[in-house]
């Protein structure tokens, strides 16, 4: 199974902003291993964010997003001590939801 | 004019056009490197090794092995399960062990008499790759962080301590393989670089506490969370020497002897490098 | 200037890749693409044309609403390339960024929801030093901005 | 490794009674032990053997003065040992083509554990010196390269110090941070020659 990711969402003003570290290889599906054979694409394909069930940002990505990859951004309201939901899905059909509490 | 004074306005000549070109140059450098100083602020925020260090954390305290008992017995120095400022004080003497330890050794020392891996499977893999987690990383990780913040003491108080750091020391200055290199051909000096990475002067104060105090780190050209370990190791490669032991003597006797030089220093890692 | 970059930039006539990612139409006005199942098609391709099939849509203009923040001109390392993109583009619903160099050109897309600030930052990998482009859909239109990053060789080199 | 370290002690021992009053072991005596225990800390991989902790003569001697000034008469006789070991072209050729240089200047790889046998080997100037000004990332290690021979001049003189210096940097500065390319068997005579090239082609960019 998947490690869990890292989020940090922290109001900042009359916004929320949140910062994702997610654990993943992303592989490109252009590397090649040891023996020299090609190593398979692996990356995360979709990234939704939610808070209090609304979607906050959604995403698609390719295999060029850098490995164990980085997002931030910011969302109006989000108060203090609520919770905000993060999941994300790769090509191998793997999910993975974490949530982190704004503080 | 005279033959002299004829080749002292050659000179100058050439001098001026070396200032000249090396002027222009060096402005084009000098935005590079400004540069490049932007792309690390860029990476601070956000370091992966926080995803170590979480991960290093959960193998800390959950019970592993064939005995099925967690790190809470494991003595880092600073007794039974203490992790808080342990890493600032490594490496050190182990009695119990008889030998000088830096925190890879001894995580291995309590896998093995602790929780009852054998010797190989608990060194088996230090250094992770692809689909390989190295859980050493993550303990490395975890143990360190637990440190940010506090100042590097490591003592030279017993024999064995001060024999590894003056073994340390000569090690630094070894010469060997097909290229000539030591550790000291490119960290001996101050203000010099490779490519565009500023090299640490290790052999000065600063430039050891600079150095050290930033390792272990998440390096971007791997996409892994690298220990001092493996620092020594990769050195050793690039400098066409062979295999560095994971967790040998030359191993800790180079890690005394830097982190010594890096006392005084607040400790500020896991980092984010290259 | 890269003799590559020219002919990509110039191919069709003289035409610049803005106004040849406007012929081709870019995305589809009034869709949230990252919302929908992935675009296999959009992130599978080789070249700039084939990427440009893949992806219907509206007319990119050349904005200075689109700015590139925390992102170097230079990177150290090509693995990991901080990228920041940031639009002043009123109701701006998605942004895209996109490598010309990069074996598949199309790196990442995100859709703003209202109530969400048209400001992104992530991190992508670059093969070589190369044109970046942010890509915004606002109102049901499309604007981009460009900016190259050159990626240098580091360390020992082994 | 246990067994290192009794030993070592063993020698503190029986340096302390030779000496009479000595508790500290010499200088020299640390030196030896160190390289002992280096030699007992690497495990052969890939192509680097464990011979590669075998010191030649002037590895042994740079070793032993790093952290001293180096006497003059051991310098004399460090480059002088170098400057005979050079293998100058038999066809009195001191150019190649300065094209092939600039990637064997490019080139980091070559001699690691890491490399393949078969791959490229390179001489990897740009981690240490400026040449071409296009190329922004160089280091500093050593001094910059930019504009060799228009400074120095297209003379056969310094065409051979630049061939000589490739080869074996030890024969003109002794304990040099710059490795024998030539010597140590690293670059061969023809990427010699191109390197030679790049520093001293009138055409090449680094004289532009």
């Amino acid at each position: 199974m998947a490690d869990p990711m890292r989020i940090r969402a922290n109001v900042v003003g009359d916004s929320t902003e949140v910062k994702v570290l997610m654990s993943h290889e992303m592989e490109t599906g252009q590397r090649k291993d040891a023996q020299g054979k090609t190593v398979p694409a692996w990356f995360i394909q979709s990234v939704t964010a939610t808070y209090n069930g609304k979607t906050v940002l959604s995403a698609q990505w390719g295999p060029a997003v850098a490995k164990n990859p980085f997002l931030s951004f910011k969302f109006k309201g989000g108060a203090k001590g609520e919770k905000v939901q993060v999941t994300w899905t790769d090509n191998r059909g793997e999910k993975r939801t974490d949530e982190a509490t704004i503080s | 004019m005279n033959i002299m004074t004829r080749r002292a306005s050659v000179r100058v000549a050439i001098a001026a056009v070396v200032v000249g070109a090396a002027a222009t140059v060096a402005l084009a450098q000098t935005s590079a490197v400004e540069e490049i100083e932007k792309y690390r602020a860029a990476l601070q925020d956000g370091n992966p090794a926080d995803l170590w260090e979480a991960r290093g954390e959960d193998l800390w305290k959950s019970p592993r092995g064939p005995k099925k008992v967690s790190f809470a017995t494991c003595d880092l120095g600073q007794g039974p399960g203490v992790v808080k400022g342990a890493y600032a004080q490594l490496p050190k003497y182990f009695a119990d062990a008889g030998r000088v330890m830096d925190l890879e050794t001894r995580l291995v020392y309590c896998m093995v008499t602790q929780q009852g891996y054998t010797d190989a499977d608990a060194r088996k893999n230090p250094f992770g790759g692809p689909g390989q987690k190295s859980d050493i990383e993550a303990l490395v990780a975890y143990v360190t962080s637990q440190s940010r913040g506090v100042k590097m003491n490591v003592a030279l108080d017993h024999p064995k301590e001060k024999e590894a750091f003056a073994l340390g020391e000569k090690m630094f200055v070894f010469r060997g393989g097909p290229h000539d290199f030591s550790c000291a051909t490119c960290h001996a000096e101050t203000g010099k670089r490779i490519r565009l990475q500023d090299l640490p002067n290790l052999m000065t104060v600063a430039g050891a506490q600079k150095a050290y105090t930033t390792w272990p780190a998440y390096r971007v050209s791997q996409g892994e969370m690298r220990t001092f370990q493996w620092r020594l190791n990769d050195c050793f490669r690039q400098q066409r020497f062979p295999d560095l032991i994971f967790t040998s003597d030359a191993s800790i006797a180079l890690t005394m002897y830097l982190a010594h030089n890096a006392n005084g220093a607040a400790f500020n890692a896991p980092a984010i490098k290259r | 200037m890269n003799p590559r970059r020219r002919n990509l930039l110039q191919t069709g006539g003289g035409m610049t890749l803005l106004t040849m990612l406007a012929a081709a139409g870019w995305l589809q006005p009034h869709t949230a693409l990252a919302a929908d199942a992935w675009n296999a098609a959009a992130f599978d391709t080789k070249s700039m044309d084939e990427t440009m099939k893949a992806l219907g849509g509206g007319i990119p203009a050349q904005s200075k609403g689109i700015t590139f923040v925390q992102t170097p001109d230079i990177a150290e390392n090509g693995a990991v390339v901080p990228i920041g993109v940031v639009s002043a583009i009123p109701n701006t619903q998605s942004i895209a960024i996109l490598i010309e160099k990069n074996p598949n050109m199309l790196t990442a897309v995100f859709d703003i929801p209202p109530g969400t600030e048209p400001s992104i930052s992530t991190r992508v990998k670059m093969g070589q030093s190369s044109n970046v482009y942010a890509l915004v859909k606002a109102d049901g239109r499309y604007y981009v901005a460009s900016k190259e990053i050159k990626v240098t060789l580091g360390g020992c080199g082994g | 490794m246990r067994k290192n370290i009794l030993l070592w002690a063993g020698a503190v021992a029986v340096a302390a009674a030779v000496v009479g009053c000595a508790t500290a072991p010499t200088d020299v005596e640390v030196s030896r032990r160190a390289a002992a225990v280096l030699k007992d800390s690497f495990n052969a991989k890939g192509q680097a053997g464990l011979d590669r902790l075998d010191q030649d003569e002037t590895q042994r001697l740079c070793t032993q003065y790093a952290n001293k000034p180096l006497p003059k008469d051991v310098a004399e006789m460090i480059e002088k040992l170098n400057l005979a070991s050079i293998k100058w072209p038999a066809d009195g050729k001191w150019l190649g083509d300065w094209k092939n240089g600039e990637k064997i200047a490019q080139e980091g790889r070559g001699k690691q554990f890491s490399d393949d046998p078969k791959g490229p080997v390179g001489g990897n100037c740009y981690a240490c010196h400026q040449l071409a000004p296009q190329e922004v990332s160089f280091g500093t290690i050593g001094p910059s390269l930019y504009q060799f021979g228009k400074l120095r001049g297209y003379t056969d003189e310094i065409r051979k110090y630049a061939y000589g210096k490739v080869w074996n940097a030890d024969a003109y500065s002794a304990c040099s941070n710059m490795p024998r390319f030539g010597h140590s068997q690293i670059l061969s005579e023809q990427q010699i020659r191109d390197l030679v090239a790049l520093l001293m082609d009138p055409e090449s960019p680094v004289n532009k």
